[in-house]
């Protein structure tokens, strides 16, 4: 898996969060590369992990309660888990920033809009107020705003241009790595359809590698290049895009282009994934799919399964992979 | 924030080093008083503030000296018949403001005092009739025995043209014809005075109440009763009269302090309620059961007299043969006896009312231990000054209390403690503040009242005593402590400090 | 193109099935400190229920050769001026000062949180009539209040909890209308308006779990004062009569003492001080676990 | 804005009239006899009722509230104190110096003092700050305000002598005590509060999202977090100087201190109708002012307030 062209590489990342008493163990042994101008997209259920993988890439997780008890994050060369809380504060906002999953929560309701841009700028760019408001300004036109309504605060912007503003911070220092995490879920459709044909843009225009933090597959086909599984915090499969989409391997993958409503086929209702995720503070022993995956078998119930490699960089967590085919097969 | 604090701390200190400083010049004395006198006009009430501070500020035609009664301003009394005096003024004085002191001041005080209303007794005042500069001759429309000596002591004495001269009716700046003047008061907190270096009359004429053997008195206002004893415990203050029982052994006997022990001049007693408890046998009976000693102890910290009547033993017409006289000591035999005669069984409740004030709620618990060794139960029902003062009087509330726990004392009489409550005459009701309306007990009071004699005293004491109608319990002792700045300290007949007088 | 529901976490789960109220009180018996503060106010409840029966002395027995008595084997908290045992006076006095101070500031939170769910939730008119008629209240003196309640609607444990209750109400609808009005025009709210939660629901189950913090932090810090207070009610007709104890009262009674006989007030102001410390205890869970933003 | 300001004060108008409505009608129902503070113990009942009837208490509650509310609105006269024979107006404002220094230094030390401490334990989230600042908060709050004062009075002025025991003629000296046995509660109260309210902000949103610009760990709490989290606080010192203007009655009685406290208890106790009712119609007025001010403050602080009071056209 060595490349030259690897911006970030992330191994072994592991978090956990300590609530009452309980460990509640968000990501286990994560590991995944990211090549300079590409996406990758995490998949995966709420309460998966995804969140906590792309705050622990920033150091922006809640400690306590939570806790990177271990692995390595390799940015541009460096540890970002072992460097200084000062070189950190030069890294975030300028070479990554975060796009935020709730317009409504992440801005500051007590501070205007563009101060809140403003306020990057002018820390990264050692700029003057002055300059700094300009870009602030030319950052909200760049993401449909008009300039005049920096004096304004979050209560009087709607709700699909709150996102815009939080991604117009998030883009204003023009990161080399940005992340997003379900920028479009809090959006409708149509605006939904907007801010990704922007993040696109914005990100071929600036050369940005982008994590892509999603349910929504159709996302991950409209901008990913690489897609990870995430499962109870694990990578479950790992692949490029046209690998997850076209050979899905693992049940839970499986399960959940099941669940898409196939516009091409008259499947009368959708098949959704039965039963709930596990709590994470009491995984189930062996495959943590196991107990909702229709083609387990005892040896799933037994034993940690490693993530293998299927062919062409295609890794799956399956030791029943077989049987899944099998079984697919029998299906159609 | 440092540079602030040493900042703060040493203007502090040059502070207090000032305050140290004035305080070495000339011999000045701090008095601690526990009531707020408020307003120090002549002719305000007697509010238990400014009794504290009414003879260092004014001075009045006579006053009681020890335990004889002495002109102050007035030189001579002649008598012109029952209803009618002549009053005779040293023809020297003249106050701060170098006023001379003239006769129809004397009018004038009278009569603005009496319109005022605040000195209620000034109302048997008929008249006063200037008759030559120095002599005004006085009409009473009434005259009880003593009357007379406290109608001339109730009156504060100022030249009119002083009280003209004031903006607020002397209320913050009394000038008046005492050897002190105040020169400085602080509503709330301080009121000082500096001595009178002119003060008109001759060294040996000068009445107790008027000396002057310091240069500068200041009284301070203390309300708390443990900053009190605190204050004189760091020597802010050289003497107070509020100091509490309990701290006293803090004091006597202790390096650079004495205590003056000085009994007070009121009574606590108990008034039954006729309309609840009508048979005497009764009322007998609870007196017996209270055991005043018990009440010594717990509410007087072990320090106080057993009454012998309702009053103490300390005005003039108290018949010493009372001393010797049983006056229902505590005898459980004898209350059993009489409970059963009245047919009072275990189970009975008595409703005490009483004025909320620390020693009157042992007092009441004590005698409510003591009425349940006989399974007789007490409710206690205590009150805010203001509510207490509302419903002794109010004919309204008398159904909703059985024995009131009460106190009173007089400048002069028994006579005029018991007037208080005793005599129907003075409730609006036309009965006792017990709700007695005995014909004997009022003839016998009238008869006391206008002429205390002996024998009138002791036919009206027998009688109540006999009825049981009220019952007194004790008098306390006031504490005098005071640091040995004072080497003896003076009191007036009303138990309060005159620093004038005490001796450094 | 959006994935449907494809799961719920494990706590949205259960919040269907057990209600906001279960769920609050499960994160509640997790916290162990608030448990613990719970604990000993049930462990002081039954001790109030109980005394009775189970005071070393009686409350009211008064003994001369006991005055003042030092804290010993005989009087473990030693003796007041009247030589009644403390211990027994504070076992017995936890009735009325628990009863009433608790009654009381339940009254009081109650009537303040729901004038400050109006106020806050309708604002307007309302707001201002109702601020304008709290500005009114607050400004008469909380004796005067007292006495004029006595006075008017006579004695007893229901105008004694009104009386004490009346201070603490304003205090508590300024604090909920100010912590509302910075949620009331937040999405979720006016979401849950748009999708026809009945006013009753947008405001108990959206508008004052974000907003009660401060209510809590006041009320259980408010508690002590409460009691305090309950004291100087007797001498107005109102409160609990001597001989029946009752800490604050009990305090009063020792204050002039404080610096002879300390443990006259000691004892009762530790006794105020332990309600006071474990209702904030309890508070401060309770805060927790109402907060919304721990749910995940 | 202005527009606001202005309806709130007309709305001060009825608010004072409510005022002097209520409260005079709680002192008519209020038992208690001024003429017998007046006249003293040794007056007897005739004496007294003969007063009450010349000080006209004795009309009936139509005339004497007609006549009050005459005097005090159209001759704007709060009139003479029964007790001091001095204008009431004159006596609360001699009365207020003391109280203002005392509130004004009280409401330093509680704002100076506490919120460094709520924030010190917010950010220390269950550490050792966050405990000792949490139990001195709790001891603050419980420990009764008369204890505290007599136990510094005690080390400070009896034993070693630094300080004056009581008085206001030591100048500033005369205030240290008071101040800080007044605060102790007000740092308490101001410290929890501001852990409680620092504490919710934290977990906010809009923090993480100042955390992942890079800001600094002190930019984000005091450009971001503080400036929330003092929003519900403005209220408890809004509130807590509109207290501490009414006098702290305890304080002010433990160290001999003539303030509003003291001179309104007195009369109440007294019964000095003129001094209670006009006593209480101008602490009124002020604390209306204080709460008027809190709310401004509010919109100045909290866009979205000020929204609402502006009208509801808030949103594009």
């Amino acid at each position: 898996m060595a490349n030259k062209d690897v911006l970030l590489s992330v191994k072994d990342l592991t978090v956990e969060y300590t609530s009452e008493g309980e460990v509640i163990h968000a990501v286990n042994h994560v590991s995944f590369e990211l090549e300079k101008g590409k996406t990758i997209g995490l998949v995966g259920e709420t309460g998966a992990g995804k969140t906590s993988i792309a705050r622990a890439i920033l150091r922006i997780l809640p400690e306590p309660p939570a806790r990177v008890p271990g692995g390595e994050i390799e940015f541009e060369g460096k540890d970002l888990l072992k460097v200084s809380e000062a070189d950190m504060q030069k890294i975030r906002g300028k070479e990554i920033s975060m796009i935020f999953q709730d317009p409504m929560t992440a801005l500051n309701p007590i501070m205007r809009v563009g101060e809140q841009i403003a306020e990057v700028v002018k820390l990264h760019e050692h700029c003057s107020r002055q300059e700094s408001i300009e870009k602030a300004k030319k950052m909200l036109e760049m993401v449909g705003i008009p300039g005049e309504r920096f004096y304004e605060y979050p209560h009087q912007f709607s709700g699909g241009m709150k996102q815009r503003v939080v991604i117009a911070m998030a883009l204003a220092c023009s990161p080399t790595l940005l992340l997003a995490d379900e920028p479009t879920t809090a959006l409708d459709v149509t605006i939904q359809a907007q801010v990704l044909d922007m993040i696109n843009d914005l990100k071929r225009k600036l050369n940005t590698s982008m994590i892509m933090i999603t349910h929504d597959l159709g996302i991950v086909a409209e901008v990913c290049d690489t897609v990870a599984v995430i499962y109870a915090g694990e990578i479950m499969e790992y692949g490029t895009r046209e690998q997850i989409f076209h050979d899905p391997r693992y049940p839970y993958t499986i399960g959940l282009f099941g669940s898409l409503p196939d516009l091409n086929s008259d499947v009368e209702r959708l098949s959704p994934i039965e039963g709930l995720p596990p709590n994470p503070a009491d995984l189930p022993r062996g495959c943590a799919f196991h107990p909702r995956c229709p083609y387990a078998g005892e040896e799933c119930r037994k034993e940690h399964i490693e993530l293998k490699d299927i062919g062409g960089g295609h890794l799956c967590r399956c030791c029943r992979l077989n049987e899944i085919a099998a079984g697919k097969a029998k299906e159609v | 924030m440092k540079k602030f604090l040493s900042l703060v701390l040493a203007l502090v200190m040059a502070l207090s080093m000032a305050s140290f400083a004035s305080a070495e010049q000339g011999k000045s004395v701090v008095v601690g008083l526990a009531g707020d006198p408020g307003n120090i006009g002549p002719f305000q009430g007697m509010g238990l503030g400014r009794i504290g501070i009414l003879f260092t500020t004014y001075e009045m035609l006579m006053v009681k000296d020890g335990d004889t009664f002495r002109g102050c301003l007035m030189k001579e009394l002649t008598k012109v018949d029952d209803l009618t005096y002549d009053v005779e003024l040293y023809d020297y004085i003249v106050d701060q403001a170098g006023n001379k002191l003239t006769a129809s001041d004397i009018k004038f005080c009278f009569e603005t005092a009496k319109a005022d209303g605040n000195l209620p007794k000034l109302s048997s005042v008929d008249s006063v009739e200037v008759l030559s500069d120095y002599v005004a001759r006085f009409h009473f429309t009434a005259l009880a025995a003593g009357d007379l000596e406290s109608l001339l002591m109730e009156c504060p004495i100022v030249t009119q043209a002083a009280y003209e001269a004031s903006a607020d009716k002397m209320a913050t700046d009394p000038i008046t014809t005492s050897p002190y003047q105040v020169v400085d008061y602080k509503t709330g907190s301080t009121i000082t005075y500096k001595r009178n270096e002119n003060y008109w009359q001759k060294d040996e004429l000068t009445v107790t109440t008027s000396r002057h053997n310091v240069d500068e008195i200041t009284f301070k206002i203390i309300p708390d009763p443990v900053q009190m004893v605190n204050a004189l415990k760091a020597k802010e203050i050289d003497i107070s009269a509020a100091i509490d029982g309990s701290y006293i052994s803090d004091f006597m006997g202790v390096e650079g302090f004495d205590v003056t022990q000085i009994p007070d001049n009121t009574t606590k007693y108990l008034i039954f309620n006729f309309d609840s408890i009508p048979n005497a046998a009764e009322r007998q009976a609870i007196a017996y059961a209270v055991d005043v000693d018990d009440i010594i102890a717990f509410a007087f910290d072990g320090i106080g007299y057993h009454a012998k009547t309702v009053g103490n033993n300390k005005y003039p017409d108290f018949v010493e043969s009372w001393n010797d006289e049983e006056y229902y000591e505590y005898d459980d035999d004898k209350a059993q006896a009489l409970f059963a005669e009245a047919g009072v069984t275990a189970g009975k409740t008595y409703r005490l009312i009483y004025n909320v004030a620390d020693d009157n709620t042992r007092i009441a618990t004590t005698i409510q231990a003591a009425l349940g060794d006989y399974g007789i139960n007490v409710t206690l029902i205590p009150y805010d000054n203001a509510l207490f003062g509302t419903y002794k009087y109010d004919d309204k509330k008398s159904g909703e209390w059985d024995i009131m726990l009460d106190e009173g004392g007089s400048s002069n009489l028994l006579t005029n403690v018991w007037k208080l409550t005793l005599d129907s005459r003075d409730q609006t009701y036309g009965k006792t503040v017990g709700h007695v309306a005995d014909e004997k007990l009022q003839s016998l009071i009238e008869a006391a009242i206008n002429d205390n004699s002996p024998e009138n005293m002791d036919a009206f004491h027998q009688y109540l005593k006999e009825q049981c109608y009220e019952y007194g319990l004790v008098s306390k002792v006031n504490n005098l402590a005071h640091t040995t700045v004072v080497t003896r300290a003076a009191t007036c007949f009303r138990g309060q400090i005159l620093p004038g007088a005490c001796e450094y | 193109m959006s994935v449907t529901a494809v799961g719920k976490d494990h706590v949205g789960v259960r919040s269907k099935r057990q209600g906001q109220f279960g769920q609050v009180m499960h994160r509640l018996r997790k916290n162990k400190v608030a448990m613990i503060g719970l604990s000993i106010m049930i462990v002081l409840i039954v001790i109030a229920i109980l005394s009775p029966w189970i005071t070393p002395y009686n409350y009211a027995k008064t003994s001369k050769a006991d005055r003042y008595a030092l804290p010993s084997w005989q009087h473990l908290f030693g003796c007041d001026g009247m030589g009644r045992d403390i211990l027994s006076r504070i076992m017995y006095g936890a009735r009325a000062s628990l009863f009433l101070g608790l009654m009381s500031t339940i009254v009081a939170t109650v009537v303040g949180v729901l004038l400050g769910s109006l106020v806050g939730y309708y604002g307007g008119k309302v707001d201002n009539i109702v601020m304008r008629i709290l500005d009114i209240i607050q400004a008469i003196p909380g004796m005067l209040l007292s006495i004029a309640i006595s006075a008017a609607l006579g004695s007893g444990i229901g105008n004694t909890i009104l009386a004490l209750s009346i201070g603490g109400i304003p205090m508590t609808v300024r604090l909920l209308r100010g912590s509302i009005l910075t949620v009331r025009k937040q999405e979720y709210i006016e979401a849950a308006e748009k999708i026809n939660c009945s006013k009753w629901r947008v405001i108990t189950s959206h508008i004052l779990p974000n907003s009660i913090a401060p209510v809590i932090v006041s009320v259980t810090m408010g508690i002590g004062n409460t009691i305090l207070q309950a004291a100087s009610l007797s001498y107005i007709g109102l409160g609990v009569q001597p001989p029946t104890p009752e800490w604050g009262a009990m305090l009063s009674e020792g204050k002039s003492m404080i610096t002879k006989y300390p443990h006259l007030c000691i004892f009762p102001g530790l006794a105020i001080m332990l309600v006071v410390l474990c209702l904030n205890m309890l508070g401060d869970g309770l805060r927790d676990a109402m907060d919304p933003k721990l749910k995940n | 804005m202005i527009r606001y300001i202005g309806k709130r004060l007309l709305w001060m108008i009825p608010v004072m009239l409510g005022i002097a409505i209520l409260i005079f009608s709680i002192m008519y129902i209020c038992p208690g006899d001024p003429a017998s503070s007046l006249l003293g113990p040794s007056a007897s009942a005739v004496e007294l009722a003969a007063k009450r009837e010349e000080m006209g208490l004795n009309d009936p509650y139509i005339v004497r509230l007609g006549r009050y509310l005459y005097q005090t609105f159209i001759k704007f006269d709060l009139g003479t104190s029964y007790k001091f024979g001095t204008s009431v107006f004159a006596g609360l404002m001699e009365r207020m110096q003391y109280t203002l220094v005392i509130a004004l230094l009280c409401m330093a030390l509680q704002v100076f003092v506490g919120t460094p401490l709520g924030i010190a334990a917010a950010t220390h989230h269950n550490g050792i700050a966050d405990r000792i600042c949490m139990f001195l908060a709790l001891l603050g709050v419980s420990i009764p305000a008369f204890w505290l004062a007599l136990m510094l009075v005690l080390i400070f002025a009896v034993n070693l002598g630094w300080l004056p025991t009581s008085g206001v003629s030591n100048g500033l000296a005369s205030f240290i005590l008071p101040c800080i046995a007044n605060s102790f509660a007000g740092i308490a109260s101001q410290a929890r509060h501001t852990r409680s309210s620092m504490l919710e902000v934290i977990r906010s949103d809009y923090i993480v999202t100042a955390k992942a610009k890079g800001l600094s760990e002190k930019t984000v709490l005091f450009r971001h977090a503080l400036p929330n989290a003092l929003i519900p606080i403005i209220t408890i010192v809004g509130n807590g100087m509109g207290m501490m203007l009414g006098g702290t009655v305890i304080i002010e009685n433990v160290f001999a201190i003539p303030g509003v406290g003291r001179y309104m208890t007195d009369a109440i106790n007294s019964r000095d109708y003129p001094v209670v009712m006009g006593g209480v119609l101008i602490l009124g007025l002020i604390f209306s002012l204080i709460m008027l001010l809190v709310d401004i403050v509010y919109a100045f602080v909290d866009p979205r307030i000020k929204a609402q009071y502006e009208g509801r056209k808030g949103k594009k």
